[in-house]
């Protein structure tokens, strides 16, 4: 209840402002909704990563992740019950097409993975509903991964998150995070191969260079874009109420720290630094991922005086 | 045939009456507004002008929100143009209010009362009939509407500031005062194609 | 065409189809020896007199103001300070009914009738804001 | 549409019906439907067949349900338990029964009534119009004089009132909306906000502003009127007079313009003014005299037609000099240049000297218009002025200058001018009834028609040693009094020997601690009471010194008869229909509540005055035979309502009539709306009354030792600066002033939560507006917390709302906010409590008048933390 009241007052007082920020999605429950966002990116990630290296552990943390994501998306809907109802309008509304995208993933590797442990299972991962599994998994694993962006450039009401560049900067944060979980699943399984892991490695850096190029794209057209909504957005991230986020976690954490770890010039290599370099990364696209989407202010509601004159 | 509305800013005096008559009418708990009034102020003293800005859905030809629900709980009256919510549908994923350009929709999570003590008997009676934890807004009345009446912040505007009529039919007065008066669209840049239209203070 | 003010001043312009009546011709009871009246004083004048209504027999042709004067006499400068001014004309807030009927004008003749003329003095509040 | 149910108290299973009756959000008390589900009002629109409001309300009247289903109204009656009274004491309330209440009362009323009737003080809210004549008859009939609106008349209406009576025969004035094409606004905002009539106004001014009418603001604070001006015009707060004389001066002076034949025929301008300042007065008819052309020769006004009277010139009459009184005017007017203007009110010579072109040359003089057929005066300019211009230690002068301008143009009570609400009514075609039409007076000069009270504004009463509280009956000039709470009453009782103290007090629904002027004065006036009883329907501030509460009804649960009665108050002027609608109850009473009007009459049957009080209803509304209340039969309420509705409009139409339509209404004419040519009554542009009184008052008063000051008596307007002028105290360098806002009445809506929360959705109603670059120069940010402080060191505390659009002197606080009793948890907190800035004594309220001033100089410092 004082929760509740809590928010109330906070809304009356962003509707007096000119520059409005959207609490929906970050806050109060709102916080699942980027816990979920978050897992089911790794999880994609992972599946993807798990099968290009054939590492079956990386499918299991896909499926396992996915599934948790799955379940923090649930807590942060108003109606849960309803959760179903989310595949009736896949024909335009991006929130749909994930939520069928994350069903088939999960469907599909319900059905491909087990055989994959048990011996004594009914039928053979390479058996028609292996592979029938196989590719819904695969299926819903590109769709997790293209759609996520997309639900915030389709949101017309948040300017810092419309731009050309988001479904492609979310797609890199699912690899960059597919490839850190297999860090950490390798770094807790053991590591298959040495060359493996540095061509993980390596990839790893590689994603994570493209992200920090994107990311810097994206900050400089809010700032630059000439939408004021957005500029104060990025505002926001980068010396507003987020700064605190940005720069500790995604920053330092999540970037700084894993390439010092990488560098061997502090320690090194070893399988915890592998493990550390992958959570590392995790937690800072976490907090990457929840900046800005905390950060999202919407359009204000303006006459423009050229109007009016 | 399309409703719209036409707010003539010229005679709008920021009185609230809009906002507040639509919360008689549909009882909105506390924190949802279907209409609502922003004052803004535009050049530098003495050079200044104060004025009212009502707002409430757009119910746009093109409604981003609509697009954005996964479930079709929001929706478009294909017959009248008006984009309403289907409440039994609607999961409270917000994906609307994020879609929405003119950020006039609202997530009813509040108690449907605005009194410590509970619910009066008009909350009981017109309040507490809306559903909790989904996504609210202006439908232009519709229940009003087909009963052949006008819009309860149009029917009540103490200034007539308010207009509402059929878009598609260029003789309707809507439509004129929009020609003659030069009316204009909020954000017509993020190309939704309003039904609210706006006459010059 | 500059209108003159004065030009345009037309009382008669103001006389609506039903004037509401002011104080009706009673039955006036010709072979009457006068006017015998019974006044009634109420709020603050009630206080005045020892009894709320007092009787009096005036001369056929008394005007309300013998009344006036004669309820003086008796309850003193009190009674008329509040009830007409220096000048001798009714307080406004001193509202005064003869049969029921307003008068302001207190040199309204009073008439014989076949019973008594009742006469109603009450002093109001005479201050409002808002 | 079902408009009546039979048995408004018993609804009948899925009854559904809208019912015909009256808002009381404000005392604009516009028409409504009450829409009745299952006996649950669900819904409150307009009534259309209404000239009040026209089918349209505002925020406040549309909001009014929850201000009715508030859990937070009083139920029951209660008694103090804690002997103690005080701002903070907590009176320990007891239930009681109606009988326990009732006996008490009686008991305390009886003593007082046999002890001496004038220690009872009835006060009333004006925000509920319906209280007036049930109040004021019980009071006539108690046999008391004093009587109060608590901070009514005191913060709107002894100057705004006044002088519309005087000059206008009406309560308010406003543009003629519907042929106005200039219209200028001294602190009002008439048409745009809240006040008399607010609702239909705002459809008709949102008619002129479409139509083209130009509208020039004039105001510290650029909102509601300002913002839909075609220009705002800032100045300093108080000086509105200062601007108004110097537009005077140039139209007069420079320009030479001024409406001649209305000046001779409509006003006292050719009555000729001795040195002494007085009229030169004919020696045995005393009738004031004028200069007659044709005979070159001083006569009676009366004997001389209008055309030939000299409006200036040297005359000697009887070896006196004279001068006409436009002339005197005329020379008077000269010391107000436009540069003397800028200096004073910070408004630019050249700005002055346009808007003065403009509204002489929009004026028309000379024009006519056939309106309905009738061919009538056209000048469609008018000077409006309300609280802000006149709420000030130079209240009637702020408020006579600005009139000035439409007097000067002829522009009064004309097609286009300066209208007052209604002053006249030629009757409901059928019965005649209610007619009045504003009368000649002494000199001549004009008496109202209609008023809301026995003093007139004019002939004012003679001044006398005070016999009442509030000192009226000295200070004539003042209707209503602050006397009764200031500071320095108790002094001025003394000095004038008053032989008695207020002991008793009935009170419906005023919230005196905050509708006067600081709390810690009302507090010790009330303190001082050894009962009060109190009508209410939340628990106030007030109720703190309150013995016994009663609970009353909600305007959804009352009837009242009356409206939008007198016309003169809230029924829209100008063009259109006259309206007598009535309010009915539409819900039964919670709990134990009971129509105070109801209570009264039980109250006096109690006492035992019963025949006092029909005999005083009688007189209030004008009942005649055969519907005169007689003897003292126990009359309700309703009866009492049915029998005024016959007397007015017919056998046929009694209160059951009305409950089925609503209203009644008729057509006004052009001879009633636009009445000026039609009445031959003259308004004065020169108040030579008001010397005699002054001087009559100072040799009553300054023997006591009560100093008058007589330049606020003199004939002719002037520029007497407020106390805040004079303040140079260092750091503080703000003028502090009020104003009202759109969604709240008085101290009264802020506990519905729908007002309260488009309110604070609003920016400026909770907060305390400040220029945006005079606080930025003392590093303030916008939604700071802030202390302002007074002169004499009170303070309050609020949040600055930085913006462009307020003069950079001005402090802009809106309504009577800032509540903190329990009682109205949803108020409690909410805005700033502006009155408990202003002092309360006679050095702060004008000497002619005694309307409080309401501006004051104030220091602002940042609060350690936000409020």
């Amino acid at each position: 209840m004082a929760e509740i009241s809590a928010k109330y007052e906070q809304l009356i007082h962003d509707l007096r402002q000119d520059f409005r920020p959207q609490r929906e999605w970050g806050e109060g429950r709102g916080l699942f909704l980027v816990i979920g966002h978050f897992l089911v990116g790794v999880a994609a990630g992972a599946w993807l990563f798990g099968l290009l290296f054939d590492y079956s552990p990386g499918l299991f943390a896909g499926f396992l992740l996915a599934g948790v994501g799955g379940i923090a998306h649930l807590g942060f809907l108003g109606r849960p019950e309803r959760f179903w109802k989310m595949a009736r309008h896949v024909r335009t509304a991006w929130v749909a097409r994930g939520f069928v995208g994350l069903t088939l993933f999960l469907a599909g590797a319900a059905l491909y993975m087990p055989p994959l442990v048990f011996r004594a299972w009914p039928w053979h991962a390479t058996s028609a509903i292996g592979w029938l599994g196989w590719l819904m998994a695969a299926a819903g694993m590109v769709i997790l991964i293209v759609y996520m962006g997309f639900v915030y450039s389709a949101s017309k009401g948040i300017p810092f998150w419309t731009s050309s560049l988001h479904p492609l900067l979310y797609m890199t944060y699912a690899l960059r995070g597919g490839a850190a979980a297999l860090l950490v699943a390798m770094a807790m399984l053991g590591v298959p191969t040495e060359e493996i892991a540095q061509r993980l490695i390596t990839i790893w850096i590689a994603i994570t260079a493209f992200l920090i190029i994107l990311f810097v794209l994206e900050i400089q057209g809010a700032l630059t874009g000439g939408n004021a909504a957005a500029r104060r957005s990025a505002r926001e991230m980068l010396s507003g109420r987020f700064a605190g986020y940005f720069y500790g976690g995604t920053l330092t954490l999540g970037l700084l720290v894993p390439l010092a770890l990488l560098s061997g010039k502090l320690v090194p290599l070893s399988v915890a630094v592998l493990a550390a370099v992958g959570l590392l990364s995790a937690l800072g696209d976490f907090f990457m991922k929840y900046t800005t989407i905390r950060a999202g202010i919407y359009t204000p509601l303006e006459l423009r005086p050229a109007r009016m004159r | 045939m399309r409703w719209g509305m036409v707010i003539d800013l010229k005679r709008c005096i920021g009185c609230y009456a809009c906002q507040l008559a639509c919360k008689a009418e549909h009882g909105t708990p506390p924190g949802v507004y279907y209409a609502r009034v922003l004052k803004k102020e535009d050049g530098e003293y003495p050079t200044v002008r104060q004025f009212a800005l009502p707002v409430l859905c757009n119910h746009c030809e093109d409604p981003p929100c609509v697009a954005a629900c996964p479930t079709g709980a929001s929706f478009k009256w294909e017959e009248d143009g008006i984009v309403d919510i289907d409440h039994d549908l609607c999961v409270g994923c917000r994906s609307c209010m994020m879609a929405c350009p003119y950020t006039n929709r609202y997530f009813n999570d509040q108690p449907p009362h605005y009194f410590a003590q509970g619910m009066t008997p008009f909350e009981q009676a017109r309040t507490e009939r809306h559903q909790r934890n989904v996504v609210m807004k202006c439908n232009f009345c519709r229940d009003r509407v087909r009963a052949g009446k006008l819009p309860a912040c149009v029917a009540n505007c103490p200034t007539i500031a308010r207009h509402f009529g059929d878009l598609d039919d260029p003789s309707s007065e809507i439509s004129v005062l929009i020609k003659e008066r030069g009316g204009f669209t909020l954000h017509p840049e993020a190309g939704t194609g309003p039904s609210v239209y706006y006459l010059p203070p | 065409m500059n209108i003159r003010w004065d030009a345009v001043v037309d009382s008669t312009a103001v006389e609506s189809p039903r004037a509401p009546p002011v104080l009706p011709q009673p039955i006036v009871d010709r072979n009457s020896a006068g006017i015998s009246v019974r006044v009634r004083l109420f709020g603050a004048l009630a206080a005045l007199s020892c009894q709320q209504s007092v009787e009096l027999m005036l001369p056929v042709g008394a005007l309300v103001a013998d009344v006036i004067a004669i309820l003086g006499e008796r309850l003193g400068e009190i009674f008329s300070a509040q009830v007409v001014d220096a000048s001798g004309v009714k307080r406004r807030y001193c509202r005064l009914f003869v049969a029921g009927y307003p008068v302001e004008n207190l040199q309204t003749p009073l008439y014989p009738t076949s019973d008594l003329t009742e006469i109603d003095i009450i002093l109001l509040i005479a201050l409002e804001g808002g | 549409m079902n408009m009546f149910s039979p048995h408004p108290f018993k609804p009948a299973a899925q009854e559904d019906g809208w019912l015909p009756s009256s808002c009381a959000l404000c005392y604009g008390t516009c028409s409504i439907l009450a829409h009745r589900v299952d006996g649950t009002v669900i819904k409150i629109e307009g009534n259309p067949d209404s000239a009040v409001g026209k089918g349209r309300l505002c925020g406040k009247g549309v909001s009014g349900i929850m201000t009715h289903y508030d859990p937070n109204r009083v139920r029951y009656p209660m008694r103090r338990t804690n002997p103690k009274k005080g701002l903070y004491e907590d009176p320990g309330w007891k239930r009681i029964s109606w009988t326990e209440a009732l006996d008490e009362i009686a008991e305390v009323l009886r003593k007082v009534r046999a002890d001496d009737p004038r220690k009872l003080v009835v006060q009333r809210t004006t925000t509920v119009t319906a209280s007036r004549v049930p109040l004021h008859a019980f009071a006539s009939a108690f046999g008391t004089p004093n009587f109060s609106v608590s901070g009514g008349g005191q913060h709107c209406g002894n100057g705004a009132h006044l002088i519309s009576g005087i000059m206008h025969a009406s309560w308010s004035i406003v543009p003629d909306f519907e042929y106005c094409n200039y219209a200028i606004f001294f602190g009002a905002s008439k048409g745009h906000s809240a006040g008399h009539a607010s609702c239909s106004n705002m459809g008709k001014a949102a008619d002129a502003r479409v139509r083209g009418m130009k509208m020039v603001v004039v105001d510290p604070l650029c909102n509601f009127a300002a913002a839909k001006a075609t220009e705002w015009v800032p100045l300093r707060v108080g000086t509105d007079a200062a601007l108004a004389l110097g537009m005077c001066n140039v139209m007069v002076n420079e320009l030479g313009v001024y409406d001649g034949p209305y000046l001779q025929a409509k006003t006292n301008a050719p009555y000729l003014i001795g040195p002494d300042k007085l009229y030169v007065r004919h020696p045995q008819s005393k009738m004031p005299l004028v200069w007659d052309r044709r005979s070159g020769s001083a006569r009676p006004y009366n004997d001389v037609p209008a055309a030939d009277m000299a409006l200036e010139g040297e005359f000697t009459v009887d070896r006196v000099p004279c001068r006409p009184a436009f002339h005197c005017l005329r020379e008077h007017l000269r010391k107000f240049s436009p540069d003397w203007t800028e200096n004073t009110s910070g408004v630019p010579a050249a700005t002055v000297r346009r808007l003065a072109s403009e509204f002489a040359t929009e004026a028309r003089i000379g024009s006519t218009i056939v309106v309905d057929g009738v061919t009538l005066p056209y000048r469609p300019v008018a000077a409006i002025a309300f609280r802000g211009a006149q709420g000030h230690k130079n209240s009637v002068y702020n408020f006579y200058a600005v009139d000035l301008l439409n007097h000067l143009v002829g522009a009064a009570d004309v097609v286009g001018g300066c209208l007052g609400f209604n002053p006249t009514s030629h009757g409901h075609p059928e019965t005649g009834k209610v007619r009045y039409i504003p009368t000649a007076g002494p000199d001549g000069l004009m008496v109202v028609g209609s008023w809301m009270g026995y003093h007139y504004p004019y002939p004012p009463p003679e001044p006398r040693l005070p016999k009442n509280l509030g000192l009226q009956d000295l200070l004539v000039i003042g209707m209503t009094s602050p006397f009764l709470d200031s500071a320095d009453r108790e002094e001025m009782w003394e000095k004038f020997d008053v032989p008695y103290r207020p002991e008793v007090m009935i009170n419906f629904g005023a919230n005196l601690v905050m509708s006067i002027a600081n709390k810690d004065a009302v507090a010790e006036s009330l303190s001082k009471y050894k009962f009060i009883v109190s009508f209410d329907l939340f628990l106030t501030e007030t109720s703190n010194f309150v013995d016994i509460i009663l609970p009353d009804c909600s305007y959804l649960q009352s009837l009242d008869a009356r409206s939008n009665f007198p016309f003169i108050f809230s029924l829209p002027g100008g063009l259109g229909e006259w309206c007598w609608p009535i309010r009915q109850p539409v819900l039964p009473p919670d709990g134990e509540q009971r129509q105070f009007a109801e209570v009264l009459l039980e109250l006096a049957d109690r006492v035992g005055f019963r025949a006092d009080l029909n005999a005083a209803y009688n007189a209030w509304l004008n009942l005649e035979p055969p519907y005169r209340l007689t003897g003292d039969t126990r009359y309700s309420y309703e009866e009492i309502s049915d029998r005024e509705l016959k007397n007015n409009f017919g056998a046929e139409r009694g209160l059951e009539w009305f409950k089925q339509n609503g209203l009644i209404k008729w057509k006004k004419k052009p001879e009633e709306v636009y009445w000026r040519p039609f009445v031959d009554v003259r308004v004065p542009i020169y108040w030579e009354f008001l010397k005699p009184i002054g001087d009559k008052i100072a040799a009553i008063a300054e023997p006591r030792g009560f100093k008058i000051p007589l330049e606020y008596y003199d004939p002719l307007p002037d520029f007497l600066p407020c106390r805040s002028h004079c303040c140079n105290k260092k750091g503080f360098d703000f003028y502090g002033f009020y104003y009202r806002d759109v969604v709240h009445t008085n101290s009264f809506t802020m506990e519905n939560p729908w007002l309260d929360e488009a309110a604070r959705l609003d920016p400026f109603s909770y907060t305390i507006a400040i220029n945006r670059t005079e606080a930025a120069k003392r590093g303030f940010t916008d939604g700071q917390g802030v202390w302002v402080e007074s002169e004499s060191g009170r303070k309050v505390k609020g949040r600055l709302k930085l913006t462009e659009c307020i003069h950079p002197e001005g402090l802009g606080f809106a309504a009577m906010c800032g509540h903190w009793t329990d009682g109205q948890p949803v108020a409690k907190g909410k805005g700033v409590f502006y009155n408990d800035l202003l002092e309360l004594d006679f050095e702060h309220m004008s000497p002619v008048n005694i309307n409080l001033d309401l501006c004051v100089k104030v220091r602002v410092t940042p609060a350690e933390e936000s409020p």
